[in-house]
């Protein structure tokens, strides 16, 4: 009890010193970004995705529906994000062609008395629940039926937006063919603020992704999260226990493309500049990849894949792509395209040998990496990580002292057939 | 719109369906029996574009078209050997993103095997030969596409009703585990359903690029897609469903542009396998399976 | 069990991160920052994906002027230009991490990129950089608009339309049709700014379709574009798309002539349509034929010897033909190094300042910028698809 | 009870008095398992009704192709048909096992239980999320582990489910089925694949719980001494058809299920 008690404190004060840790380090790379602006655009990068795979593990990994929406909540998110936070001054160079709605330019210009930073949480507020509603209403119909069908459906919605989006009926909103630009990065965008320009562009959304994950945390960890594991485990008994299956698909279903949908507005800060093409079914893929690859049903494990995927993908692994010759030597396979070809063999080993990916559906924690280690100096075999932390027992009896993590799902398991 | 406008619009729409219901027969098939969306399908189709140019370039067309089928079958097979085999036991969603992470390899491995830019798609002669019927001009292809459906579902439709393999075939798709008991070679018969239905989707690509003259890694994205929703229109694992809906979402796509909706040609399709998913789940054709509790 | 294959997917990982860090310097678009006698020039262009090929074009046309001025001197001393080349895929999200790849690697000035999309994606990154960005062939108007450091060399799409608008007039068309590609500017905004240009010179507009970005079968639309008989079509769209639709409109026995856009310069259209492409009517930049000035001459051998030096350029090239983007490339090489010489230093915001007055003589005509940083152009060079070669046919000027 | 042309379930009546334990045997596919779904609301019946304590929470009435499969017999009896889906059924407060046991394989033995609390939360996902609920879920986990104790689970409390022996796994699931506070509880073959001591043992473990949360119980059972040592009455279904009522003494003694059942069996 006690020693559970004391490792709780213990691996708060740890977490606490990994975060400033990583703050100090993305504070350092924000000052001096001239010579990292690869490092600074990549961690961006990361964040954002690793918002939308939590997000979508939310629903395969915990819920057990097979959604492949992503893309297009995205999209609403982001054309959202974009349209209201343009600034004023830039609008009518962007819609230089059809030029902007009237009332477009009305809601802008009674918006543009927020200060920029609060433009911009409202303005990923606004997209998220957009998305929301839309998820709602998508819902209704879809999720009654069996897992694959959302999954077809909800790709297909994505597809919808996109053309929607692109179509020259909405070219006074959306901008249709024309894309979008002048969006405010991450970092301070006025000028001759206390702050220099730019500044902030790491820590900002840093900050976002930290929220929008804890959310998505605290609800799996809460007594609706169960719920939501209950069903992945066997729809039948989980309503059998009383579990409103359609309420708590549906619950899932809208929180899940609410974030999406705010991540999606943080890539078009990241991207500065956005067109529905780049909410291509493609999209959608690389995020699966990365929930894939990070294992289902873990948060940390979407996380820690966004991160690994995006740096090998966006950074790392670039060489495959260009030929490269090593002491005359010229390495074969180094070809454009290449790089891709790796990442969807990788997703294929995991998929075929190693369904659990990096943390199957356990979650990081201290305890886990300190048994881990202990286990190792033993030479015992055991899994990275545990469940998230256990509920107390009662005072009653004493509780095993660490007991056995009961995370590691065994083949099958999941949804039956 | 004039007359003659109007029949070289259904002359486009059928065409374009009769290949979309090649298609969608092996989505079809595959649902019935392992109850899995085949992403792959899509890739399969668009990989037989790929032989077609390869195959050509080295031998003439007549000797072409078999060895595009055959080895479109082999990928096929081969496919679901590799990546569907090993999971038969696994979860639902695990073989469903095996599927896509199949996919997702086709396609890059097109992209690096052949770039992204389009490869002219050989033009066979007799099929390319132009008809004129008054004003209406098009490629003996354009008419002998849907002929060729019909012919080739007919023929399929033979081998489910009449032969012994067939009844296998829709034993398993009526009751996977049962037909299993009942000394069923479910792989075979899985296999053979990959078979027939990479056959019919080499066959359809032959038709569909013949008319289109360029293969991209990505051209299998956007049919597959449709001929999935085709297929759940037509009620999944049946085929005449599938044949119906090819032709229903070909037709309805080519007049939609037509009108010039074309921005929401590909929105509609969707639309419209959300609102079938809303009022008849089974399908036109399809009766609904019960999971037992 | 399980575990080996923990082991082995982390391993694979860690290794691949390992490789990465190691092999990136010497992956040949890779020098680390070294003598502090070296100014660099960053150059941002498509080699792969849907532009690649028009983007490699340009980068020979740079590669070529870099051979030709390989030092210049600042204050008295000589300083070495390093080419420091990065690939930005024709894709946007791409383009930005590719930018901030460059920036990183302090470069002085940036030219490109083939393709507006690419280039408006990666302005804001250069701007806050304070990066002068010269666009070789980027035309879309979006790319300088609003973006002090973004600068080009080559006309813009509005006065491309009116090119193509006043090309069609004057050979007795009256009545177009404009095919665009949906989800895409350069295809979108071109054919707009055709079709207001057309209507204003007394042209009437027949018919305007769209199509979507990976669609291959255009039947549709070409069948109402068939029963809207129009004299000419326009249809500004990718190289990818260029062949399909020319030979699915002679399918269908459309014989109105077909007009794009400076992207269609491009042999593998004629290797694709084949015969079915004569008579398709492009506009375009510069005109190897067109030896007014002593200066493109000279290029052009120059250029054609370089290209035949390398068998590589030579396949890639298509020939040992001179494209536009080429000489655009090559000129916003020249542009950027008079800038560099203007300013005497390598501190990018003086070449900046230096970019705003700077004035001379390019192959594709003379050369200076307006207060958007466009380059005063007023002509364009048009030319026609005979016998499997692009041939020119005359030039056109406008106001 | 009807699956498109078979009649599962035919001319079932049963009622059951509080506090009762009753069984209901069969052959195979006589259609226990079915009477049991049509009461949760799994498969709303064709044609009849359920009633829980005098209010109706199932009610079918024959339509379309069925309408002419039953005509004359109270067709049109009934304005509408009604169905509880399963949760608003156990919220009245029915709860079941099933057959091929159904636990959440890869939770935790405690969480299985939790589970079953949460329908009768108050807080919303919010609350829930943001801990604003944390006396109610204090409270939800002392009353799991509370009811682990008693059916002692509480030792394997955090084990997998899926680790648990048979056995164990049965005593779960029942205990899971009891966290839902029912009424009435429905036991789809608690010993099937057990040895006479488990067997005798289940049966203990059933009369004991019957006391202890003073239970209503129907049981479907295989193993004919559990059912006569621990049923008040029973029903015997044989192809869908009811063919006999009774206690367990008349019910041995009766011929026809001699004949449909008993006789097939030994």
């Amino acid at each position: 009890m006690n020693q559970t008690v004391w490792k709780k404190r213990y691996s708060f004060y740890l977490s606490l010193l990994v975060l400033l840790v990583a703050l100090g380090l993305l504070f350092w790379l924000e000052v001096n970004k001239s010579n990292y602006g690869m490092a600074v655009s990549v961690i961006q990068k990361s964040l954002v995705f690793s918002v939308v795979a939590v997000s979508m593990n939310l629903l395969n990994g915990f819920t057990g529906m097979f959604s492949l929406g992503q893309a297009g909540f995205m999209a609403i998110g982001a054309y959202t994000t974009a349209i209201l936070t343009i600034p004023l001054s830039r609008v009518d160079g962007v819609y230089y062609m059809k030029g902007v709605a009237p009332w477009l330019k009305g809601v802008k210009t009674t918006l543009s008395v927020l200060p920029e930073p609060l433009l911009i949480v409202f303005a990923l507020l606004i997209g998220g629940m957009i998305a929301g509603i839309f998820a709602f209403f998508i819902g209704i119909p879809v999720l009654r039926l069996k897992s694959d069908y959302l999954a077809i459906a909800t790709l297909g919605f994505s597809e919808i937006v996109r053309a929607v989006i692109s179509s020259p009926q909405l070219d006074r909103v959306t901008n249709g063919s024309y894309g979008l630009k002048n969006i405010p990065g991450f970092g301070v965008t006025q000028a001759g603020g206390v702050l220099p320009v730019g500044a902030g562009s790491l820590l900002i959304p840093f900050f976002f992704a930290l929220t929008t994950i804890a959310f998505i945390v605290l609800v799996i960890n809460s007594s609706y999260g169960r719920a939501f594991k209950a069903i992945r485990e066997d729809e039948v008994a989980a309503e059998a226990m009383g579990i409103n299956l359609l309420k708590h698909k549906q619950l899932a279903f809208v929180i899940s493309s609410v974030i999406t949908a705010m991540a999606g507005g943080m890539l078009a800060m990241y991207m500065r500049s956005i067109e529905a093409r780049a909410f291509s079914v493609t999209l959608t893929y690389d995020i699966l990849l990365i929930v894939v690859i990070g294992g289902l049903g873990s948060v940390s494990g979407s996380v820690l894949g966004a991160f690994v995927v995006t740096f090998a993908k966006d950074w790392f692994l670039r060489f495959f792509d260009s030929p490269l010759v090593i002491g005359g030597f010229q390495v074969p396979f180094l070809r454009m395209g290449f790089r891709m070809v790796v990442f969807s063999i990788l997703l294929m080993i995991v998929v075929l040998f190693y369904r659990r990916g990096l943390m199957g559906s356990s979650e990081f924690s201290w305890k886990g990496i300190f048994r881990w280690i202990r286990r190792k100096k033993e030479g015992v075999e055991t899994t990275k990580g545990e469940m998230i932390d256990y509920p107390d027992p009662p005072p009653a009896k004493p509780a095993p002292l660490i007991p056995d993590p009961p995370g590691a799902p065994q083949e099958g398991g999941r949804d039956e057939r | 719109m004039s007359f003659v406008t109007f029949i070289q619009h259904c002359l486009t729409g059928v065409s374009l369906g009769g290949a979309y219901a090649l298609i969608a027969i092996g989505y079809s098939m595959v649902y019935g029996i392992l109850l899995l969306i085949n992403f792959a399908h899509a890739d399969i189709f668009m990989m037989a574009g790929y032989f077609m140019i390869f195959s050509v370039s080295s031998f003439p067309w007549q000797i072409s078209i078999p060895i595009v089928i055959l080895g479109t079958v082999v990928l096929g097979v081969l496919i679901e050997k590799a990546a569907y085999m090993p999971l038969r036991s696994a979860p639902r969603m695990s073989i469903m993103i095996s599927a896509i992470g199949v996919s997702y390899l086709l396609q890059n491995l097109a992209t690096y095997l052949f770039s992204a830019l389009p490869q002219a798609y050989p033009a066979i002669p007799p099929l390319k030969r132009q008809i004129r019927i008054g004003e209406v001009s098009a490629s003996l292809v354009t008419f002998l596409t849907p002929v060729l459906t019909i012919i080739l579902v007919f023929l399929l439709i033979f081998l489910l009703r009449k032969t012994k393999i067939g009844m296998a075939m829709r034993a398993v798709s009526k009751d996977y585990d049962t037909s299993k008991l009942m000394g069923i070679k479910i792989n075979s018969i899985i296999s053979l359903t990959f078979v027939i239905g990479s056959a019919l989707a080499a066959v359809g690509s032959i038709l569909y690029f013949t008319d289109r003259m360029s293969v991209t890694p990505f051209s299998g994205v956007l049919p597959g897609l449709k001929c999935f929703v085709a297929a759940v229109l037509g009620g999944i694992g049946s085929v005449p469903g599938a044949v119906i809906g090819g032709f229903l979402i070909g037709l309805s796509e080519t007049f939609l542009v037509a009108l010039g909706y074309s921005t929401f040609s590909d929105a509609f399709t969707f639309l419209l396998l959300i609102l079938i998913l809303l009022f008849r789940p089974t399908g036109l054709m399809g009766e609904d399976l019960q999971d037992k509790v | 069990m399980k575990k080996q294959y923990t082991l082995l997917v982390v391993f694979t990982l860690i290794i691949a991160l390992i490789a990465g860090c190691a092999q990136t310097p010497s992956a040949p678009t890779d020098e680390q920052p070294s003598s502090d006698k070296v100014i660099r020039i960053g150059v941002f262009q498509p080699v792969t994906g849907e532009n690649g090929g028009g983007g490699f074009q340009e980068v020979l046309g740079i590669r070529y002027a870099h051979e030709k001025f390989p030092t210049i001197d600042i204050d008295g001393e000589t300083y070495a230009i390093e080419l420091v080349e990065v690939d930005n895929k024709s894709d946007k999200t791409e383009a930005v991490t590719v930018a901030a790849n460059l920036v990183s690697r302090q470069v002085s000035i940036v030219i490109g990129s083939y393709g507006s999309g690419v280039s408006i994606a990666a302005g804001p990154t250069f701007e806050e950089a304070q990066i002068p960005v010269i666009a070789p062939s980027a035309t879309n108007p979006q790319v300088t608009e609003g973006n002090d450091y973004y600068f080009r060399v080559c006309f813009l799409d509005p006065f491309q339309g009116k090119v193509m608008a006043t090309y069609a007039i004057d050979n007795g068309a009256t009545k177009a049709a404009v095919i665009t590609q949906l989800g895409d500017d350069y295809s979108s905004g071109l054919g707009n700014f055709f079709l207001k240009a057309f209507a204003d010179l007394g042209g009437e507009i027949v018919s305007e379709q769209q199509f979507q970005t990976n669609q291959t079968d255009f039947k549709a639309i070409l069948t109402n574009i068939k029963a809207a008989d129009p004299d000419v079509i326009f249809a500004p769209s990718s190289i990818a798309t260029a062949p399909l639709l020319i030979k699915q409109a002679r399918e269908l026995g459309i014989t109105a002539q077909i007009m794009a856009g400076d992207t269609w310069e491009n042999q593998t259209i004629i290797d694709n349509a084949g015969e079915d492409a004569e008579g398709v009517a492009i506009s375009t930049f510069f005109d190897e034929n067109d030896t007014s000035t002593p200066l493109a001459g000279e290029f052009v051998t120059g250029f054609k010897e370089f290209i035949n030096a390398n068998s590589e350029y030579y396949n890639k090239n298509g020939g040992d033909g001179v494209a536009a983007v080429s000489a655009l490339g090559y000129d916003a090489y020249l542009t950027a190094y008079e800038a560099i010489k203007a300013a005497q230093s390598t501190d990018s915001v003086a070449i900046r300042d230096a970019l705003v007055g700077i004035e001379l003589e390019g192959v594709t005509g003379a050369i200076a910028f307006d207060e958007n940083g466009d380059a005063k152009k007023n002509m364009a060079y048009i030319k026609v698809i005979q016998g499997g070669q692009f041939t020119f046919d005359k030039t056109v000027m406008t106001e | 009870m009807q699956f498109g042309g078979v009649v599962a379930l035919n001319n079932l009546t049963m009622r059951i008095d509080p506090g009762e334990i009753v069984a209901l045997i069969g052959p195979n596919g006589a259609g226990k398992t079915t009477a049991f779904n049509a009461i949760t609301g799994v498969y709303p019946p064709t044609n009849g009704f359920v009633e829980l304590e005098g209010k109706i929470i199932q009610q079918g009435f024959p339509k379309g192709k069925m309408k002419r499969l039953y005509a004359g017999e109270n067709a049109g009896k009934y304005t509408k048909s009604l169905s509880l889906t399963p949760d608003r059924i156990t919220k009245k407060g029915v709860a079941r096992t099933f057959q091929n046991i159904r636990l959440f394989k890869n939770l935790t033995v405690f969480e299985n239980v939790l589970i079953a609390h949460h329908t009768n939360m108050k807080a919303g996902v919010f609350q829930a999320a943001f801990g604003m609920n944390r006396k109610e879920e204090e409270d939800m986990r002392k009353r799991s582990w509370e009811l682990l104790e008693m059916v002692d689970l509480s030792d394997v409390g955090l084990e997998k489910a899926d680790n648990l022996p048979y056995g164990k796994q049965r005593h779960l699931e029942i205990a899971r089925a009891l966290a839902t506070k029912p009424r009435l509880l429905l036991l789809d073959e608690p010993a099937a694949g057990m040895n006479p001591q488990e067997t005798q043992e289940m049966g203990d473990f059933i009369r004991d719980i019957r006391e202890r949360f003073s239970l209503t119980i129907l049981i479907i059972e295989h193993h004919m001494n559990l059912v006569m040592d621990i049923s008040d009455r029973i029903y015997v279904l044989d192809f869908g058809r009811q063919i006999a009522e009774g206690t367990p003494a008349e019910i041995q003694k009766n011929p026809e299920v001699i004949a449909a059942y008993l006789g097939v069996e030994q």
